[in-house]
């Protein structure tokens, strides 16, 4: 067993080249709002430039085949850029896209030829930013209860409907979604995978109130928004995978997002700040760190937080030699989801209401703190609930249904 | 035995109920916390006019000289809005102090204003250490001449936003007292500073050369003060009890009518085991803040030994409230986290009260000592 | 509000009254092994004398009619009596029995004058003991899944069958169980409720080898056993409540048996014993009591019991003020349930490994809290396992069926 | 990153696994845990031939040299029996702690009969107050002529029922220091006293005036005894938390297959969502003890810091194997509880090991501090 990425020599060179690159072509003034509604426009364009660069140069997806824009390196040097923006509190891509993770693999999966040259190069390149429209009003936990429609009219389907709490703030270029392209057949046998480019006329985008919109870690998605269709016209190449063909495609990214894809590096943010914060601020004269009650707390965050990289890192693995999976992406997801929320408990207890402002002088770690109490409540139920990974899951351990499921395919 | 509310409480728990619904609707508490200040409003001056802030106020100094359990079934139906305003803060805890700590003519002069919610009378207590302890106060009250001056900030402070009076602990000029001062929430020097983020209503109050009357310093001496506001912190601790109960049925409310007509896999999800056991989870901690709550009003209204049920009235209590609002959020998934849905002025008040008077691991390590541990 | 039994001049003569007579007629030697299966026989008997003596006082099933050999008295007098008799660790009845509080109440209200004048008299004064029997190895959980039967023949029903985790040691003169009297009826329109004389030929009773037998508290159950009804004859003036209606009558005892009883007492022993174990046991030249670390599981434990100790108490008092209950009856037998294995682990954590055997040097409170350790797993299953409670309380909170079920009538 | 086992550990892995299955089946277990001691039996005569006793014995001395991965391999595998006998004790423990403490004349004596299972040394460190720091030493080493005399007991003292000798853990005369020393448990003055109950394998040792040689004081002094058996307590941590993710492997499946066949209702349990999430929670605790564990193997294999890995393996590990087969018996309900069922093994085993080497409260503080916090 090996729990570390093993680097060669030429490895360690290309960790060098990225450093240097990293440094050379980082905005300077990066920075991190605790809750990532705060985030300028003038900050996206600069994570977006950021991208298009790492695409060039094939480090944006860097495993991905060449011939379809990806960098066509290895896992390791994927780790290995996957560290190195990490040190910038960054992650790949720098901003919210679900464009090269998820809709990209499922249409490396399930797109035609002609559809994989179409689209993928200007995702992987960073050139679009790209939504998933996945939740309606009554398509929530139910995903496959779809109820907007493309209705094919000649070459083209007319889209009609309305997905809720869809992407970011500052729009997509594409948005790709399930559509009842069917509405006589029966569930999941009725569906449509779509690719809409997010400018065609009879889309509006209208933004969500929430506790937060969601969005821990540096990627920051903004805010959730409803778009409606109303008659729009999305022309026939733009169904991936075949008509009525919707969940099939749909089952790669949903896998993906349950927690399949795992993930590498080491560091998690929000502990390192939380202990550095309790290093560095005083009770009773004596850092916090050293008050019992808080250290209690501290090493029950610590705890958590090693299990979830543990299952994380196992997952990465998984996933990158090629080992079968069963319950393991689901069940990462849910631990990670309800230890958030058992997390941002023990912070509550350890940090006192200085977890509940961001106020400047007040808050603690500039608002961090504060943010996250928030999202972990909301970040309980995207990407499918808590309670929807344990369906999955125990269909995948083999008692949830009569035949045990399989996962998704992921490549 | 009889665990049941009295006529007179029956009815005052409906007259509250229909006071809620009509006058704190959800459209009214939404636009409340976006406004930053639950007073002055024009539900607040009707809470006023009702008479229900001087609930805890002794018939001679002007209230209705309620019994704690009578305030506790007040507190219940406020819970259910949340209601945000100086009620339990000034009405509750602020008429406590006051009652304890006041001389008889502090007592004539502040306690039926308070019952009219003429003045309101927020104690401010914890500073940048939030510690709810007599060590945790280093606010320094400096003699100058007939009087005090204060410099120095109190932080965390519930209801300082809408308070027009503060009681503010401080410590004496030798240090090793700490008694109470009122203070006037527009007086020269005192800053009174919102705290934004996922809190309710808690401020800081900042005291810059903020002048103090001898007059104003409770029981016109330091030696009782802190026993004063002790007794007081007990006495509110189960109505602040009740205040969260009343919030927990709320969300459990919510939480049984959503899990009965929201439809997914085509039956409505209450029918799932994992959505029962959220809301099962949810009525336990409802149940479980209710009745130690509850005990503890009756321990005290009945003069019996009540330390043990105070604290575990807290702990249990806070904690339901808390855990009660992240189960409801797992019954509604995406929609609870929504502002206009409602159920986030639960989760935002339940996180304040969680800490406020002593979060419950506080409560818990007290709760030791009264055993005799 | 009133959290204690109100006690009028004349009710605490009562009182004294029973203390007195407790103190003359309670055997001097009565002793509570940590584990019921180690109560002697002779013990046994002098608990059985006990609660003879106590029927004939009308002061084993207080209030239940005096018509029926009950002893007619106010709820506040049976507190009374249990109070007393709870001070010798001792419950009524003081030894294992499903009559009065279970068959009894079910014959009461089911069953036809005759029956009752028949049955209820040696319930009431103790002259018989009573074992329910409801498990069988197809029906756990799903109770209604009988497979034993009880088919006509003449004036006599024909019983055939097994039944499983049953009574206790020493045998019963009744026995109470649900057959199958029309194996062609649907689901909960097939089974006769019967009240069967232990003594009958064609009965076998097999004890059964378990982690515990259960039986927490003093009444002590001793072994649970299976019983076997090979052709055994019984009276059709045995069958209570009619032909096909055994569902019906059994909810009156499901009801009560899943926590709607309540319990009035305010001691709990284990955690008595606890403390004072660990007020007077030292640990490094201190009280274990004084340790942080057991301090803080100590107060735990407390928590635990006293909303255990809340929500008997609200039931109590809702049955005896006939104030309608839904779910309130599983939640107090769910929380106590898993609240004691809370509790277990808890006290683990306190006392280490001297929680763990029943050494007579080494084992805390002799044995009692090693007992603890075992009841509290195999506790949970017995009359409605915890997801079974959970199952009912979602049925009356009106969220777990269509139409918002009903407790089971009581009287 | 390879998180994979070598093939050879793969191979080790199922033939330690057709071991277990061939020679310590359900009814075998059962019968030891009925006759009250693991040794001396067929089955353990034959694990003894396997040489496995000696994995962790360099080949110098005799043993198979194997890595703590491969270690690790072989007690996942003993863990799902669970095996009972002193194979972790003394297998693993004693023989770090020789290594670690020991002259090489006490290496060279030790470690080959112990590779062999000629001998069991097995640790006697605990006393009354069941601690495990120095301080809870307090069983003294009396200076007597050449040697000493032991007079005291050690209690709790994990597989000293199947123990041919005693590594025990003694203070010096003087009282400042803690060295080890081996004991026959057969020489006069020992008695060994099996505690009865939830315990597994737990016994009292009694010492009545024991002669020791000074030639058995591990390392001829004092000086390094406590430092060598932390030493090996570290490296023994994660080969225990293997065994306990056998254990928690084992009754997962036990579960999953329970709720597979298992009809009520007219349906496998395994359909309730509520038998699912205990077979969710039991799995998940599986894999965070398999991780945690099998880092900590890796980190110590290759040298790594691992302090913090082995207090989180101990602590999650132990945690982990203990909610296991709660969760295990809420599948199983009544059927659970019968003794020939089999679960309640585990049940047992999973009580002892979670106070074994410390409980996981012990584990956190010292995380804790391990942390720099």
């Amino acid at each position: 067993m090996d729990f570390e990425p093993r680097y060669t020599e030429e490895q360690e060179r290309f960790r060098v080249e990225v450093r240097e690159w990293l440094k050379e072509n980082m905005p300077e003034d990066i920075v991190h709002p605790p809750d990532s509604i705060d985030l300028t426009y003038e900050q996206y364009q600069k994570r977006r430039e950021l991208g298009r660069r790492l695409g060039d140069k094939g480090w944006l997806w860097a495993t991905a085949p060449v011939e379809y824009g990806g960098g066509g390196l290895t896992v390791d040097q994927s780790v290995i850029i996957e560290e190195e923006i990490d040190e910038y509190g960054l992650t790949i891509p720098p901003y919210y896209d679900t464009g090269g993770r998820l809709g990209g693999a499922s249409i490396l999966v399930w797109g035609s030829e002609e559809q994989k040259q179409h689209f993928l190069p200007n995702i992987m390149k960073g050139r679009v930013r790209t939504w998933q429209l996945l939740s309606e009003p009554e398509a929530g936990s139910d995903l496959a209860n779809v109820k907007a429609t493309a209705i094919r009219d000649g070459d083209d389907y007319i889209v009609n409907g309305q997905k809720i709490y869809v992407g970011s703030s500052f729009g997509a270029d594409y948005m790709w979604t399930l559509l009842v392209t069917d509405p006589d057949a029966p569930r999941h046998q009725n569906l449509g995978w779509f690719m809409i480019p997010g400018d065609l006329p009879g889309i509006t985008i209208q933004p969500m109130e929430m506790l937060i919109s969601g969005g821990e870690g540096g990627a920051g998605s903004g805010e959730k928004n409803t778009v409606y269709f109303d008659n729009v016209r999305v022309p026939a190449f733009n169904l991936v995978g075949g008509e009525n063909q919707g969940w099939k495609v749909a089952t790669t990214h949903l896998e993906l997002e349950h927690g399949a894809g795992g993930r590498a590096a080491r560091r998690n943010w929000m502990v390192d700040r939380l202990f550095e914060y309790c290093r560095t601020h005083q009770r009773r004269g004596q850092p916090i760190s050293k008050d019992p009650e808080a250290r209690d707390r501290l090493v029950d965050v610590f705890v958590e937080s090693e299990i979830a990289r543990l299952f994380g890192m196992r997952n990465y693995w998984m996933r990158h030699s090629k080992t079968p999976m069963t319950y393991e992406g689901p069940q990462n997801s849910y631990f990670r989801k309800m230890s958030n929320l058992r997390q941002a408990t023990y912070i509550l207890d350890i940090l006192g209401p200085a977890a509940l402002t961001y106020d400047p002088e007040l808050g603690a770690e500039d608002g961090h703190m504060e943010a996250f109490q928030r999202s972990a409540i909301i970040g309980v139920h995207p990407a499918g609930t808590a309670d929807i990974q344990k369906v999955i899951m125990a269909r995948r351990i083999g008692i949830g249904r009569e035949v045990r499921e399989k996962a998704g395919a992921l490549a | 035995m009889d665990l049941a509310l009295t006529p007179d409480q029956e009815m005052l728990k409906s007259v509250v109920h229909r006071f809620v619904q009509q006058e704190y609707p959800k459209e009214t508490l939404l636009e409340i916390a976006a406004s930053g200040s639950p007073t002055p409003s024009e539900p607040w001056s009707k809470l006023a006019e009702t008479g229900w802030l001087g609930i805890a106020v002794p018939l001679e100094y002007g209230g209705e000289g309620g019994t704690l359990t009578d305030a506790g079934v007040l507190f219940e139906e406020l819970g259910r809005g949340p209601v945000p305003g100086p009620h339990i803060t000034s009405g509750i805890l602020g008429v406590f102090t006051v009652l304890a700590g006041g001389t008889e003519e502090q007592k004539r002069e502040w306690l039926p204003l308070l019952a009219r919610g003429e003045r309101t009378l927020v104690p401010a207590v914890t500073e940048a250490d939030y510690g709810w302890e007599q060590e945790d106060v280093r606010l320094a009250a400096h003699r100058n001449g007939a009087g005090f001056r204060l410099n120095g900030s109190k932080v965390y402070v519930f209801d300082a936003n809408s308070a027009s009076h503060l009681l503010c602990a401080v410590r004496s000029e030798g240090g090793d007292q700490v008694g109470l001062v009122t203070v006037p929430a527009s007086a020269p020097g005192v800053e009174v500073r919102p705290l934004p983020g996922f809190s309710w209503n808690m401020a800081e109050v900042k005291f810059n050369d903020v002048a103090v009357g001898e007059s104003d310093l409770l029981g016109l001496s330091f030696d009782s003060g802190w026993d004063a506001l002790q007794w007081a912190i007990d006495r509110t601790i189960p109505v602040l009890g009740a205040f969260q109960v009343g919030g927990c049925q709320a969300v459990y409310e919510m939480s049984v009518d959503y899990s009965r007509t929201r439809v997914q896999f085509g039956t409505p999800v209450g029918r799932f085991q994992r959505v029962q056991d959220h809301i099962i989870n949810l009525v336990n901690h409802l149940d479980s803040a209710r009745w130690t709550t509850y005990e503890a009003l009756w321990k005290l209204d009945t003069d019996r030994p009540a330390q043990e049920s105070v604290h575990l009235a807290k702990a249990v209590g806070s904690e339901a409230y808390h855990q009660a609002c992240n189960y409801a959020h797992e019954v509604h998934a995406g929609l609870g986290g929504m502002t206009e849905y409602g159920l986030t002025l639960h989760t935002t008040a339940s996180r304040t009260l969680y800490h406020y008077l002593g979060n419950p691991r506080f409560h818990r390590l007290r709760l030791a000592d009264a055993l005799g541990l």
